[in-house]
């Protein structure tokens, strides 16, 4: 009975944990609303919702970052309260974040070994912790070396550690917030095969996704979320992908993209054996080549960290190319200033938006102007022409549909997707020859994500090269005339979107070369 | 504690440059003047051990001597680095009718002389300087300056009998003004006891930095120095480190044999006593300024203080060059 | 001039002056990299260095007890970082400008404890020398370790606190890097949230680096004023307390980064007052300028990569990110 | 919608009047000293709030405080607006007060005055700002921490002024008396900023205060404009930069660049801006202010250089204090500086006037830092609030 109780590491099982009447408010947005949520042990439970429908709040205040205005939380039937994660952690609750919770500066060792009692107080134990993470590693085959800087790691090792640091701590009720969002198909696999593992043990799992395969392959039961509602607690087995969609949105949705042929015009951007290396002298990029056309969308698929974003940023003149030329339309550009690239014609939407694409303490109009504050008619002389500058954001609000109170309102206070499309609005509106869209949907809603969709699509009707940069294969496939897919900065492969599989691009990505006959003959 | 010599009765007359006025003779203890109010602004602190300690000093001694606060009423501010607080202060005091406003810093010149026009019926005095401002039409501003290389001589003529290293140490803050003619005097004085006496002088090149002036005092004693002086209000770690070695210490400006009793054995003392009496009385006899006065050993404005302590023949050489001093025989060659 | 004086002597003098200057520097900058290593810059460290300075002073003068003194010194200096630590941890404060609010509130508060309570520059018996004799062992000789030639001239004729300063450098790089603190420390300079989501209280962490970097100041100050210089007066630390803080700067935040500044600095000092005393022909200004012209120079120096804490001035508030 | 905007009204009043709230619970703690020291805090306050702001010679030294406070103030604004921490402007000041007093000494007689004044300006303003651009460059290309380098350039500029001073600027009087005192001559009258007196009597203003039967405050705003005071018009070069600070931040393409640095450098080199080189500018244009300050100081007050630190007065550090009680903006500056420099100005009145140490001021001011930066923390609650219940429109999905 008593060893019944406990799990594998030791610890004491949570037979069930319940949140009830769960109600978060944020200044203007009601996150949870009156929110019922349960999980028992052995049990893997889904939740599942639109961006912004409140699933990592709601996880939050189990984890004890936020506090509900109403509700409680009942662990084995009694209520408790968390005011901190240091309580949850206490009653055997861990969390994997949507946002990686890691310190760049330390090791593996070290991050796992953080708020932990070491056993020789208080000198820390690094070599017990790092034993136990070989430990864990092999026996979940999570490979990771624990003497490795993070800030080193690839974007899908640090998941892993994420993993790991829950696992360590062996909790008994464990919460994983869009762990797949950056893994391979097959590290996916791995992952579902170690969650089973412990559902098995007695762990309780909640998991989060906005895969709906992921969901019904992995979970017992799925609680759909909308607009911080629940909309309905389901077992998995009862339903299908079209139940899950409609639940999440309220309505029926098309989620086919409509591609129309078009004829391909010049070339707009080659890239010829490129090579780019890190501070440390580490290739990022090795022998790069490629060519994108007018009137084609040219896709580049990969897991996170594979010299997608350096491809981008070598093209941007902000990352030096070592080896290697780069042309647009003709003329070599490489190594160019980013100045230069833009007056070439180039334009960028970067993966980070609010990091490297916007600045949020900037108002909506001024945003739009971030590359051509200094062109006419934004400017004349040293003078910013307020008069334009407000007539141009008019016209982009309207015509890219942007949500915001005016343009004077500070973007940061605009949703995820409104400044996407800002940005998005930016760079078309620069009439440019070469567009590099990177992630340009990431973490933003169906009818935004629809909308972005289709104004790529149209400027490449209207003859825009595009290059896209995207980890969702979903979207890859909907957009590409031509995929290239890269593995370690180097391209596996250039295929044509209409005539390869899911399962061909699954083994490019993982690291499988496509025979170089095909690599050449790939147009 | 060192023997205090009482200062000499002031002397009269003197050959002084033109428009130099010596200081007129204070009578005994009872000081024969009417009620009066006196402001004085000042750089640093009325505790600095130095500089503008010696002045408040001096003021306090003359009205304890009047009478106490009703016959002489001081108000002061200190601190006083930034000018433009100064000029506020100087022109507030002006302007809340004290009869005489002291500015006790060189900075505070060209203020002084913007503010003076505007209250004819007030004495300004502003030291050191030599200049009453008669040539832009002043008549209400005295002046006053130290000739600090005189005592410096003194100290130097006595560091030389002193040391038997035949190394002197010199601890000075930023190399000007009245430091750089204390130290120059010193020098002069050294050389001309012992010519081949070595003596090591050092800048901080700060006032305040006492740290700094500690760990020069010890560079010089390392590098065999065996007396040791020092200016400005940064000195007080130095003579902390003198204490700790032993090593004997010659001041100036104001008394600092407090702070070490057996270090310190000698003081060239700035006693801006007779100085301050004699302003007042020209005040209140009607004649608002126009004067410059200087502090030297022959009237009394300089006087040196020895310790028992110190060796005979030592303080028979300094007194033989105050004397030499006072009578003229010698002259200091300064840069 | 002083032509007797060997080459050896002077690097000995050199090197004896530059461990005591140093002192008043290791102590505050090492307090101040624990501060900067949590996140929390504190530009107030020169006030509470001369209250410090002024409470050891005090209780050393009234009571005639050094480590009464050092005593007083250490809390006075951690209560002022604790209200530092209260204004910018809890109440959120930019920490810049609350730093110099701190640095004028320590500079007009000492001087005026110092006008009301001693009014004149006092001395004190300051810590003593060590110099390691024998005797004291009990046996019978009169040798001193301290006159070993050179090591013992440099290293073993030193106070208390002057070794204390030293001995800092390995306990704060133990503490920083071997232990559990340490780990939360560089954790909460770092990614607060990180941290704060594995339970470590961020607001803990920095309340202690800070409270304890204000002790450390204090015991600077107290370095000054009753174990090198032995007086109080006002203002004495001129500027100290700022180039402590400059110093972690220098030293990328790491103990022995902090070390090599803080000698740098003091052994150029030191060595631009032998230039002055040994009548080298250079202008006593020119002279005083040496140890910042160096640090600047040194700095451009490419081989070193800044590791400055990612959340250094950040306020931390939880659901922020 | 009303009472919403009626709300809105009295959170931005009380964010103007926090700091004022903030100020005067440090004046509380500061009037419990006073009463330890035996003296009246009603007296002391009394006289720290007319001293400064009662009557013409406070209101005087009031704005001649706030000359300095507020060309250094501007400058830290662009500094940290592009988020470069300039703590030197202590040695800028002083290196634009040597150029100019050496310019002017080297000009004064053979040009006309305002000629001179004019270069001075100029000249203060470009040295402040190559000494400033020095440790911005040392960043923007090695890497040097600005703070770190600032502080050490400030001690390099005391010492070079030291050394012209005791030497080749020294004041050939000082030669000649062999006092040796460490100041230069007194620069030519032609050369002095005009007084507000001076402008007055230029154009023509109808009498004294007397005569035009004023009384009261208005009699002393009067006197403030028209007679002799040291107030000198460095005042209006100051206001007018702040305006001039305000267009250049937020109407030029340069104050938009240097903004879009400060705010986000990533998001700047992707725009294409050539984030090293507006790192430079930004350093160099906050020097120049420095610099102009030190042009203003000695042109328009001292007319003469002296010691370093007693010309630059610590304006480095109040002025940092007072671009962030003005909110970084270049007009909160203007306030800002009137308020620092009253209560300076004030503190140093009260001083006098209760004869307690001068010191006494330094810990209070020290006290009112810690406050006014301690309660921004209301303010920017309810800001977060105020923004986060404006209306934001759903996204369509
Ligand atoms: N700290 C916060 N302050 C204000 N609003 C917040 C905060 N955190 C979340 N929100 C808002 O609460 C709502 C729910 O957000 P939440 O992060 O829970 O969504 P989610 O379902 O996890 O979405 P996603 O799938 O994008 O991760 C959103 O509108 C979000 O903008
Ligand atoms: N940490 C936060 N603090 C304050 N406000 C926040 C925070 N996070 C989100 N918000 C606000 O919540 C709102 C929704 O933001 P979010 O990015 O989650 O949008 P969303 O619901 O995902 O919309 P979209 O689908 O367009 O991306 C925005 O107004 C944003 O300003
Ligand atoms: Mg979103
Ligand atoms: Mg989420």
């Amino acid at each position: 009975m008593a060893k019944n109780n406990l799990l594998p590491s030791g610890l004491p099982r949570i037979e069930s944990m319940e949140m009830r009447g769960i109600v978060k408010r944020f200044p203007g947005v009601l996150a949870n609303d009156h929110v019922d949520f349960d999980v028992k042990a052995g049990e893997i439970h889904a939740l599942l919702g639109e961006n912004g429908a409140g699933k990592s709040t709601l996880m939050k205040i189990l984890y004890g970052l936020y506090q509900p205005n109403a509700g409680e939380i009942l662990l084995n039937g009694q209520p408790i309260h968390i005011h901190s994660p240091a309580d949850s952690i206490r009653y055997g609750i861990g969390m994997i974040h949507q946002h990686f919770m890691l310190v760049d500066s330390l090791t593996v060792a070290e991050n796992v070994a953080l708020g932990l009692k070491s056993s020789r107080e208080p000198r820390l134990d690094l070599d017990r912790v790092t034993t136990r993470i070989r430990e864990l590693s092999k026996n979940y085959g999570l490979q990771v070396d624990p003497d490795a800087y993070v800030s080193q790691l690839a974007v899908g090792q640090q998941q892993r550690v994420e993993i790991i640091k829950a696992l360590y701590r062996g909790a008994a009720l464990l919460v994983l917030d869009e762990p797949t969002a950056v893994l391979t198909p097959q590290e996916v696999d791995d992952l579902f095969a170690i969650l089973r593992q412990m559902a098995q043990d007695g762990h309780a799992l909640i998991f989060i996704s906005h895969k709906l395969h992921e969901i019904l392959d992995l979970t017992d039961r799925v609680t759909v979320l909308r607009d911080g509602k629940v909309i309905g607690t389901r077992l998995t087995a009862e339903v299908t992908k079209e139940d899950l969609a409609r639940m999440m949105v309220g309505r029926d949705i098309l989620l086919e993209r409509v591609r129309p042929p078009a004829t391909v015009g010049e070339v707009r951007l080659k890239l010829d054996r490129v090579t780019a290396v890190n501070d440390d002298g580490a290739p990022v990029l090795r022998n790069v080549s490629l060519e994108v056309r007018s009137s084609e969308i040219v896709g580049v698929a990969g897991v996170s960290g594979n010299g997608q974003r350096q491809l981008a940023e070598v093209i941007a003149g902000l990352w030096p190319v070592t080896e290697g030329r780069i042309f647009l339309e003709g003329r070599e550009v490489t190594n160019l200033p980013p100045a230069e690239m833009l007056e070439a014609g180039l334009s960028y939407i970067p993966e980070e938006r609010m990091h490297d694409g916007a600045l949020k303490e900037f108002s909506v109009a001024e945003n739009l102007i971030l590359q051509d504050h200094i062109r006419e008619p934004y400017s004349k002389g040293i003078f910013l022409d307020f008069r334009h500058i407000a007539r141009h954001a008019q016209e982009m609000i309207r015509k890219f549909d942007i949500k915001t109170p005016s343009q004077e309102t500070p973007l940061k206070n605009l949703s995820g997707g409104n400044i996407q499309k800002l940005i998005l609005a930016r760079e078309l509106a620069r009439k440019p020859r070469v567009l590099i869209a990177a992630q340009p949907t990431r973490g933003v809603d169906i009818g935004a994500t629809e909308y972005i969709h289709n104004q790529l699509l149209q400027q490449r009707a209207e003859g825009l090269a595009t290059l896209l940069i995207s980890e969702d294969l979903d979207e890859i496939r909907a957009l590409s005339d031509r995929i290239i897919v890269m593995f370690g900065g180097e391209i596996m492969g250039i295929v044509d979107n209409d005539q390869t599989t899911v399962e061909e691009l699954g083994l490019m990505m993982a690291g499988e070369k496509k025979d170089l006959q095909s690599l050449g003959v790939a147009r | 504690a060192p023997a205090t010599e009482a200062p000499p009765p002031a002397k009269t007359e003197e050959a002084a440059p033109a428009k130099t006025e010596e200081a007129a003779p204070a009578e005994g203890a009872a000081l024969d003047i009417e009620p009066i109010r006196i402001a004085i602004v000042m750089p640093s602190t009325t505790t600095d051990l130095a500089w503008s300690q010696a002045i408040f000093d001096a003021l306090l001694r003359i009205q304890e001597e009047a009478g106490g606060e009703d016959v002489v009423e001081i108000a002061y501010s200190e601190t006083m680095f930034n000018v433009t607080d100064a000029a506020a202060a100087l022109r507030d005091y002006a302007a809340d009718g004290y009869d005489l406003v002291i500015a006790h810093g060189t900075q505070y010149g060209s203020s002084l002389f913007e503010i003076a026009p505007d209250f004819p019926d007030t004495s300004f005095a502003w030291g050191t300087a030599t200049d009453t401002g008669e040539g832009e039409g002043l008549h209400n501003i005295f002046a006053y300056e130290a000739r600090a290389e005189q005592g410096g001589y003194v100290n130097g003529v006595l560091a030389a009998s002193l040391s038997k290293s035949g190394v002197i140490g010199v601890v000075g803050p930023v190399e000007a003004g009245d430091a750089k003619l204390y130290i120059d005097g010193f020098v002069a004085g050294a050389k001309a006891t012992n010519p081949d006496i070595t003596v090591n002088v050092s800048y901080t090149g700060s006032f305040g930095d006492t740290a700094l002036a500690a760990e020069a005092a010890n560079t010089h004693i390392n590098a065999g120095a065996d007396v040791l002086t020092g200016s400005a209000q940064q000195v007080v770690g130095a003579i902390g480190v003198a204490k700790e070695k032993n090593v004997p210490w010659l001041g100036t400006q104001s008394d600092q044999s407090p702070l070490a009793p057996d270090i310190v054995v000698a003081t060239q003392l700035y006693d801006w006593h007779d100085t301050l009496l004699d302003m007042i009385k020209k005040h209140q006899a009607g004649e608002l300024g126009g004067t410059a006065y200087q502090l030297t050993l022959k009237n009394g404005g300089l006087t040196m203080l020895y310790s028992d302590s110190l060796p005979e023949e030592a303080v028979a050489a300094a007194k033989e060059a105050e004397a030499g001093i006072i009578s003229g025989e010698i002259t200091i060659d300064i840069e | 001039m002083s032509g007797e004086l060997s080459v050896l002597a002077i690097i000995v003098g050199i090197a004896h002056s530059g461990l005591r200057l140093a002192t008043p520097y290791l102590y505050a900058a090492i307090g101040e990299m624990f501060a900067q290593r949590s996140g929390v810059l504190n530009l107030g460290v020169e006030g509470i260095m001369l209250m410090g300075a002024y409470s050891g002073f005090f209780v050393t003068f009234k009571t005639g007890n050094l480590l009464l003194g050092l005593l007083a010194a250490a809390t006075v200096g951690a209560l002022m970082g604790l209200a530092m630590a209260f204004v910018s941890v809890t109440l959120q404060a930019q920490q810049g400008i609350s730093g110099i609010g701190l640095f004028m509130f320590g500079l007009g508060a000492s001087s005026l404890l110092f006008k009301t309570t001693l009014g004149t520059v006092e001395g004190v018996e300051g810590f003593p020398e060590l110099r390691f004799c024998l005797s004291s062992l009990g046996l019978n000789s009169n040798y001193c370790l301290s006159q070993i030639p050179i090591l013992g001239e440099i290293f073993l004729r030193h106070n208390i606190l002057v070794y204390g300063a030293f001995a800092l450098v390995p306990i704060a790089w133990w503490v920083l890097n071997k232990t559990t603190w340490g780990l939360s420390i560089r954790a909460v300079g770092q990614n607060p949230q990180a941290a704060d989501s594995l339970g470590v209280s961020v607001a803990r962490v920095r309340y202690v680096t800070v409270t304890l970097g204000g002790m450390l100041a204090g015991i600077a100050g107290a370095s000054l004023s009753i174990s090198l210089l032995n007086i109080f007066q006002e203002n004495m630390t001129n500027g100290q307390g700022f180039i402590a803080v400059a110093l972690v700067y220098f030293g990328s935040w790491a103990p022995l980064g902090v070390l090599a500044g803080a000698m740098l600095f003091s052994l150029v000092n030191a060595l631009q007052l032998w230039v002055q005393v040994l009548g080298l022909n250079i202008p006593s200004d020119v002279a005083v300028m040496l140890p910042y012209l160096l640090t600047i120079i040194t700095l451009a120096f490419p081989f070193r990569r800044a590791l400055q804490p990612a959340a250094l001035t950040k306020p931390f508030e939880r659901g922020e990110s | 919608m009303q009472t919403r905007l009626k709300r809105f009204r009295f959170e931005r009043m009380l964010d103007l009047l926090l700091p004022l709230i903030a100020v005067v619970g440090a004046l509380i703690i500061g009037a419990v000293i006073l009463v330890l020291l035996d003296k009246n805090p009603l007296d002391a306050y009394q006289a720290m709030i007319t001293g400064a702001f009662a009557n013409k010679n406070g209101l005087a030294d009031t704005l001649v405080k706030a000359t300095p406070l507020l060309l250094v103030g501007l400058g830290i604004v662009i500094a940290f607006r592009a988020s470069v921490i300039n703590i030197g402007a202590e040695g800028q000041l002083i290196v634009g007060a040597m150029l100019t007093t050496y310019l002017a000494l080297e000009l004064g007689e053979a040009l006309p005055g305002f000629v001179v004044i004019i270069i001075c300006l100029l000249a203060g303003s470009f040295i402040g700002g190559v000494w400033a651009a020095i440790p911005g460059y040392l960043k923007a290309r090695l890497g040097v921490n600005e703070i770190l380098s600032t502080i050490m350039m400030n001690q390099i500029a005391i010492q070079i002024s030291f050394f012209l001073l005791r030497g080749p600027m020294i004041d050939p009087a000082e030669i000649e008396a062999g006092t040796n005192i460490p100041h230069s001559a007194r620069l030519p009258k032609a050369t002095d900023l005009p007084r507000f007196t001076d402008v007055a009597r230029w154009l023509g203003f109808p009498g004294s205060a007397k005569d035009l039967g004023l009384t009261g405050f208005s009699k002393e705003l009067y006197g403030l404009l028209v007679e002799p005071t040291r107030l000198h018009t460095g005042l209006l070069i100051a206001i007018i930069m702040a305006i001039l600070v305000y267009v250049f931040l937020w109407r030029t393409t340069i104050g938009y660049r240097i903004r879009a640095v400060g705010l986000n450098p990533s998001a700047s080199r992707y725009a294409g801006i050539d984030v090293p080189g507006y790192t430079v500018l930004s350093m160099a244009l906050s020097g120049a202010f420095a610099g102009l300050a030190g042009a203003v100081e000695i042109l328009g007050l001292h007319h003469r250089m002296f010691e370093p630190l007693a010309v630059s007065a610590g304006y480095g550090f109040s002025g940092i204090v007072v671009a962030l009680f003005g909110k970084l903006h270049p007009l909160g500056a203007i306030p800002s500086s009137l308020l620092f420099g009253g209560l300076l100005v004030g503190g140093d009145k009260m001083q006098r006037a209760v004869q307690v140490p001068q010191v006494l001021v330094t810990a209070l001011l020290g006290l009112v830092v810690l406050f006014v930066v301690s309660s921004e923390i209301w303010s920017r609650r309810r800001a977060s609030r105020r923004v986060s219940t404006q209306s934001i429109p759903e996204t369509t999905s």
